[in-house]
C-alpha cells in the first residue's frame, strides 16, 4: 500500500471543499443553481441544498434532461453547477455536453463526481476513466483536473467567475493537502510543486501527491525531479511543457485517467509540435479489474515506486 | 448542394404585428397571408440553396408564424429583454422556414437570408443560439430543445416571473427519451409556464410514425406523464391563435398541443409526401409549388 | 470498505427448485425459505465485506427468487442454450443478492462469494455480463437494462422462439429516458416474449421516487406506451409465482408488472427507510437483522 | 477548391461500399443484421431492407435504446451492423457504446455514417469531429477510418469477422479510389501508399488522398514524401510510427476529426515513447464555420496546398 505524503497526516475528500466554495460563492452570487441526478447526497451538498432548498434542482435519474434542463437555466441567466457521478454525467449527456453547453456557449459548470476509479470497486461501469479524453476533444470545454481541497475550491471559485462551458473533476479518494489553502488557480497555468533539472514529472489529479512522493525517492537516488501538477488540461499549460522538454530530458505524466487523449496524449502532442523529448505516459490503461481506488493506483502502477521506475525508464538510468 | 441563392431571390418584405386588440378576424387573415410569404420565400431559399427540408418547413410555418405573429411577447428591440417569452425550435432541421419568419418579423434583415448556406454565413443549416437575434438555442439533434425549455421554464419559475415558453417538437422527434426525461420534469416541477407544441405530421425521414415507430396513442402518453393535452388543426391560424394565444393556464400543468399538420402543405405533390422531408424542388416543382401558393386566396387558409 | 468477509460468513447451501410439478404450496414454501436464505447470507455479505446496496437487495430477492426458482427455464448446465430464457438485473447495484441468488441456485459455488468485492475477484459491485455463468448483461449505469433486453426479445421473434426475456428494473430508474425509447420500441415491435418487472419500493438513492422526480401514475405511462400492466405485491411469492409464471401472454402485448415492495424488507429498521439505499449494517445492526430473519416462520412469507 | 487526385476521374460515395459488402456478407451469414435510427436512407440501407426485410431492425430516432438493443441482439447472437449519422451514434449512445458494446465484450458494429464534416453547411451539430478521440479512448474498441471504397469493403468485411465490437467511419464525402478493389484490411496494420524518406505523411479517411495530392506537389520540389493509410487508428500500426520516425525527418498527420486524441494525438502518443521527432497535426480543430465538406477540408488547412506547408515546417526547409 502506499505510502502518504511524508508530513502529511490528514487526507482530505474534495468533495468538502467543493461544497464549502459553493456554498461561499451561491451566498454571494444568487445566480448559482445546483443541478442533480438524485445524487446530493454523492455530491456531498446537502449544505447547499439546506441553505438554498429551491436552488438545489434534482432531475431525477436522468443525465440528458440534467445538462439540457442546466442549458436552459443557464441561458436564462443562471449558473447552473451540474453535478453527478463523472460517469453517467459524461458518458450519458454528451450529445447534450458538446451542443447546449460548449457548441452554445452557455455558463454550465459540469462538476464530475469521482471520477477515474474513485468508486473503486464498484467497477468499470462506475469508474470514468475516459472523461478527460473525452471532454477535451470538445472545442471550448475548459476541463480542470483537481488535486486537492485548495485546487478544488480554486477550480470552482474559478469557474463560477468564467462565462463559458467548464468541467471540474471532484473526486472521493482521500488525498493529502499538496498546497496552502489560499491558491488561484489561472487555467493554462501549470503550477510548479517541485523544481528539478533531469526529469519533468507532470500530473494531475488524485495521483499528484503520489508523483510527489516519487520525485522524493528519486531524490534520494541523486535524481532531480521536477513535478508540475497540471491541474488544467484543456488549456494547457503549454510553455511549462515546453520548459520542461527543453530544460529537462524526459517527460513522465502521471493521471487517474485513460492516457490516451488525456493529460499524456497533451502534453506528448505539445512536445512533439515544439521539442520532441522522450514520454512515458502512466494511467488508467483500460478497463480496471475488482479492487479498491488504491489498489487500483498501485496495480496500474502510479505508486510512487511505479512513478520512479518510469522516470528511470526515460532517463534510461 | 447548388449556391445559385441571391438577392434576386428574395420576395419577402418585413411586416409586424398587428396591433393589440386588432380584430380576430383582421389577425387571422394577417397570419395567413404572413404565412403565405413566409412559404414562398421558404421555397424559394430551398430551390436556390439547394437544400433543405422544406416537408418539414412547411408543416410548421404555420404555427411559427402564429407564435410570432400574435403570441410571443417578444420583438426584435427586445431579444436580451428577461422578461421576454422562450420560443424554442426542437426540430432544428427546419431552420429555414425558422430563419424566414425571423425575417419576416424583422429580427434580422431580409438581405441576410441571400447568405442561407453560404460560406461563412450565420444562416447554417440548423440554428445556433445567438447566431440570429432571437434563436434562443442551437438545434438539429434531435429530442434537445425540450430540455432546454424546460430549464427556461424553471429558471422563469425560480425568478417569479410571468414569462412564458413554448417548445416546437417533430412528431418522430418524440421518440427520443430525453424528451420524455423533460416531460416528467416539467409535471413534476408543475411548470405550468410551459406548452410543448407537437408537428404532429405523421412522417419523419424515412417513413410514417407508424410504420417507423409507432407514438399513438401520443395524447395518452403525455396525460399520463402530466400534461394537459389538446389537439389542433395545425394549419387553421384561428384555431391555433385561439389556442396558443389563450392566457388560461391548466393549473399546476404544462400543456401539450397536438398540432395535426401535413408535411409539404399546402402543396400538391408535396403533401404528406415522405420524400419532402429534405428532397430539393427542382425548376419545374418549384414553378408548380409557386403558382399554387400564388393562387391561394391571400389571406385565406394556407 | 472493509474486506473482513471470510468462507466463515458463508451460511448459504445451494439448492435446487422443486420437480415440475410439485404443490403450488411446497413451491412458494420452497421459495420463501430460499429467500430467507438469500437474506441470510446477503445480509452477511455485505455486512462483512462493508459495502452494497442492501436497501435494493432486500427489496428484489423475492422477485429473483421467484424467477431463478420457479420461473425461468434456465439451469447452470444451460447457460449457453440458444433456447434458454433470458434474465436481465436492470438495477445493477444489487449485484449483491444477484451474485447470493445465482449462487444459492448453482451457477457459481457458494465459497466464490467469499471473494465479493475482493481484489481481481470477478465478482464485483456491479454485475459484469459472463463474469459468472448466467450474467446476461453488465448492468450498473441505470436505465441500460431494458433495451439489451428488448434486443433479446427481438432476437428470440427473428429465431423464431418462444424462449422468453424478463427485466427487472428500479422504480427511480424509470427515469431514464433510455427506457421509455425501449418500452416504445417493445410495444411497436409487439414483443409479448417480454417481462418487465418494476420494483416498486417508492425509494431512490436520495429520497422518495415522489419527492426526487414522480413516477406516478406509472400503471397509465406503461399502459400509453402499449404494455399490459399489472400490479403485485412484491414480496408475496405466491402472488408473484402465479403472475410472472403463468403461461399467458397479452396477444402481441410486452408485459408490466409494477411489483410493490419495500426497501429492506423486512428488516424492522431498514424497511421504507431511504438510509438504507447503501448504508452498511454495523455489528449491532447486523446481529438485530440476523434475528429477525431466523425469527421468520421457515416457510412462511418473508 | 481542391484539384482531384491526377488521373482520378472518378469520385466515389462509400456508403454504396457499405451496403454492397454489407448484403454481400448478410446472404452468407444469416447472423448479421442492421440496426437503425430512421436512418436508412441516410445509411444507403435501401438494398439491404430489400433483401433481408426482416434483417433491418429501425429503432425509430432513439440512438441509446438502438445500442442497446444491438447489444441483446449481438449477445443472442446476432451481428449487429448499426448504422447512424456518426454525430448521434456516437455522441447520444456513449454509455451504450462503453458498457454494453466495449466492457461487455459484445459483438457489435458502429457504423458511424457521414463524419468528420461530410454534412458540411449543416453545421457543426452535424459534424462528428471528436468521435475518433471519443472512441479511441475506450478501451477494446477497435476504430477503423478508411478512405475509399475498397478500404470501406475491406474494414466492413473484417469487422463482420472479428468478434468484438468495431468503430467504422463511413463517409459520403465524394473521394477517388486510392487502392485497388480487391484491399485486404489488418487492423493494426497501415498501408503505404507511397514511399519515400524526407518526411512521413500519416492520414485516413476521406483526406488521405489530397494527402498524396500533396506528396505529388513535394516530389515537384524534390522533397520524398511517405505516405501512409492509417486506416485503423485503434490499434495503431506503432512500428510504421516508429518506422518513419526513424527514417524520415518528420511526421505531418491528416484527418477529418479533431487531432486532439485522435490520428494526430495517438501518432504522438507512439513517437514520444519510441523515437521522438517533430510533428504537425492537420485535422478539424475546433466547431467549423458554414461552408461546404470540401470548402471546410480546405478552411482547416487540408488542401494539397495546406498539407504541404505543414510538411516543411516540420522539416523547416
Ligand atoms: C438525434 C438525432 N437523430 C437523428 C437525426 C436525423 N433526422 C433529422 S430530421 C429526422 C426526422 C424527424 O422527424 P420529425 O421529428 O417527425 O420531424 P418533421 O416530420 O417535422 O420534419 C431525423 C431522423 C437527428 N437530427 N437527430
Ligand atoms: C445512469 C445512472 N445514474 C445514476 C446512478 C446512481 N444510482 C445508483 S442506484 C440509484 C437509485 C436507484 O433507485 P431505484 O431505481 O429506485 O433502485 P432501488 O430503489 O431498487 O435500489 C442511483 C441514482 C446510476 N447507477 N446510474
Ligand atoms: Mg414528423
Ligand atoms: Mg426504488
Amino acid at each position: 500500500m502506499t505510502q502518504l505524503l511524508a508530513g502529511a497526516e490528514r487526507t482530505f475528500d474534495c468533495r468538502d471543499a467543493f461544497v464549502d466554495t459553493l456554498v461561499a460563492l451561491a451566498r454571494e452570487d444568487e445566480r448559482i443553481v445546483g443541478v442533480v441526478n438524485d445524487s446530493v447526497g454523492s455530491s456531498k451538498l446537502d449544505a447547499f441544498r439546506t441553505a438554498f432548498p429551491d436552488r438545489l434542482v434534482n432531475v431525477g435519474i436522468a443525465e440528458q434532461d440534467m445538462v439540457g434542463m442546466a442549458a436552459g437555466l443557464a441561458a436564462s441567466g443562471r449558473i447552473p453547477f451540474v453535478s453527478g457521478a463523472a460517469c453517467f454525467l459524461t458518458a450519458r449527456a454528451m450529445e447534450q455536453i458538446k451542443v447546449d453547453a460548449a457548441y452554445s456557449g452557455n455558463n454550465i459548470k459540469l462538476c464530475g463526481m469521482s471520477p477515474g476509479v474513485a468508486y473503486g470497486e464498484l467497477g468499470p461501469t462506475h469508474h470514468s476513466i475516459e472523461d478527460v479524453a473525452w471532454m477535451r476533444a470538445i472545442d471550448r470545454m475548459v476541463v480542470l483536473v483537481p488535486a486537492d481541497p485548495a485546487e478544488t475550491a480554486a477550480a470552482i471559485r474559478w469557474a463560477a467567475g468564467y462565462d463559458g462551458p467548464v468541467f471540474v473533476r471532484v473526486s472521493r479518494m482521500p488525498v493529502p493537502a499538496v498546497h496552502g489553502p489560499d491558491l488561484v488557480l489561472e487555467p493554462g497555468r501549470a503550477t510548479v510543486l517541485r523544481e528539478g533539472d533531469d526529469v519533468t514529472l507532470i500530473a494531475n489529479g488524485t495521483v499528484v501527491w503520489r508523483t510527489l512522493a516519487a520525485a522524493e525517492l528519486l531524490a534520494a537516488d541523486g535524481i532531480s525531479a521536477r513535478v508540475l501538477s497540471m491541474t488544467s488540461v484543456s488549456p494547457l499549460d503549454t510553455d511549462a511543457v515546453v520548459r520542461a522538454a527543453r530544460e529537462t530530458a524526459g517527460i513522465v505524466t502521471v493521471e487517474e485517467a485513460v492516457p490516451r487523449g488525456g493529460l499524456g496524449g497533451a502534453v506528448a502532442e505539445t512536445v512533439v509540435r515544439s521539442h520532441p523529448v522522450p514520454m512515458r505516459m502512466l494511467g488508467i490503461d483500460g478497463f480496471a479489474p475488482t479492487g479498491s481506488a488504491a489498489y487500483l493506483l498501485d496495480h496500474f502502477q502510479m505508486s510512487p515506486e511505479g512513478i520512479v521506475r518510469q522516470a528511470r525508464e526515460v532517463l534510461g538510468r | 448542394m447548388g449556391s445559385l441563392l441571391s438577392h434576386a431571390h428574395l420576395s419577402l418584405e418585413a411586416t409586424t404585428r398587428l396591433p393589440a386588440g386588432s380584430p380576430r378576424a383582421e389577425v387571422v387573415a394577417h397570419l395567413a397571408e404572413t404565412a403565405r410569404q413566409i412559404r414562398l420565400q421558404d421555397l424559394a431559399l430551398v430551390h436556390f440553396a439547394g437544400a433543405g427540408h422544406i416537408g418539414g418547413d412547411f408543416s410548421a410555418i404555420d404555427v411559427l408564424t402564429v407564435l410570432y405573429g400574435a403570441v410571443l411577447d417578444v420583438a426584435p428591440d427586445r431579444v436580451e429583454d428577461p422578461e421576454r417569452d422562450r420560443f424554442i425550435l426542437s426540430k432544428g432541421h427546419v431552420a429555414g422556414s425558422y430563419y424566414v419568419t425571423l425575417a419576416a418579423f424583422g429580427f434580422l434583415p431580409v438581405e441576410q437570408l441571400a447568405t442561407f448556406l453560404k460560406p461563412l454565413s450565420s444562416l447554417n443549416g440548423h440554428p445556433k443560439r445567438r447566431s440570429v437575434p432571437g434563436i434562443e438555442a442551437s438545434t438539429g439533434p434531435l429530442g434537445h430543445g425540450l430540455p432546454i425549455g424546460v430549464g427556461h421554464a424553471l429558471a422563469a419559475r425560480l425568478d417569479g416571473s410571468e414569462r412564458q415558453v413554448f417548445v416546437l417538437t417533430g412528431d418522430g422527434e418524440m421518440q427520443e427519451g430525453s424528451n420524455w426525461e423533460a416531460m416528467m420534469t416539467a409535471s413534476h416541477y408543475r411548470l405550468d409556464n410551459l406548452t410543448v407544441v407537437v408537428d404532429r405530421n405523421g412522417l419523419q425521414q424515412g417513413a410514417s410514425t407508424e410504420a417507423s415507430m409507432d407514438l399513438a396513442p401520443l395524447g395518452d402518453k403525455a396525460r399520463a406523464f402530466g400534461f394537459a393535452v389538446s389537439e389542433v388543426d395545425g394549419h387553421d391560424h384561428g384555431a391555433l391563435l385561439d389556442l396558443l394565444g389563450s392566457p388560461e393556464r391548466p393549473e399546476g400543468r404544462p400543456r401539450f398541443v397536438i398540432a395535426h399538420t401535413h408535411k409539404g402543405h399546402p402543396i400538391s405533390f408535396m403533401s404528406d409526401q415522405v420524400a419532402w422531408h429534405h428532397k430539393v424542388p427542382d425548376a419545374d416543382q418549384y414553378a408548380t409549388a409557386r403558382d399554387e401558393l400564388l393562387a391561394l386566396t391571400p389571406g385565406g387558409p394556407a
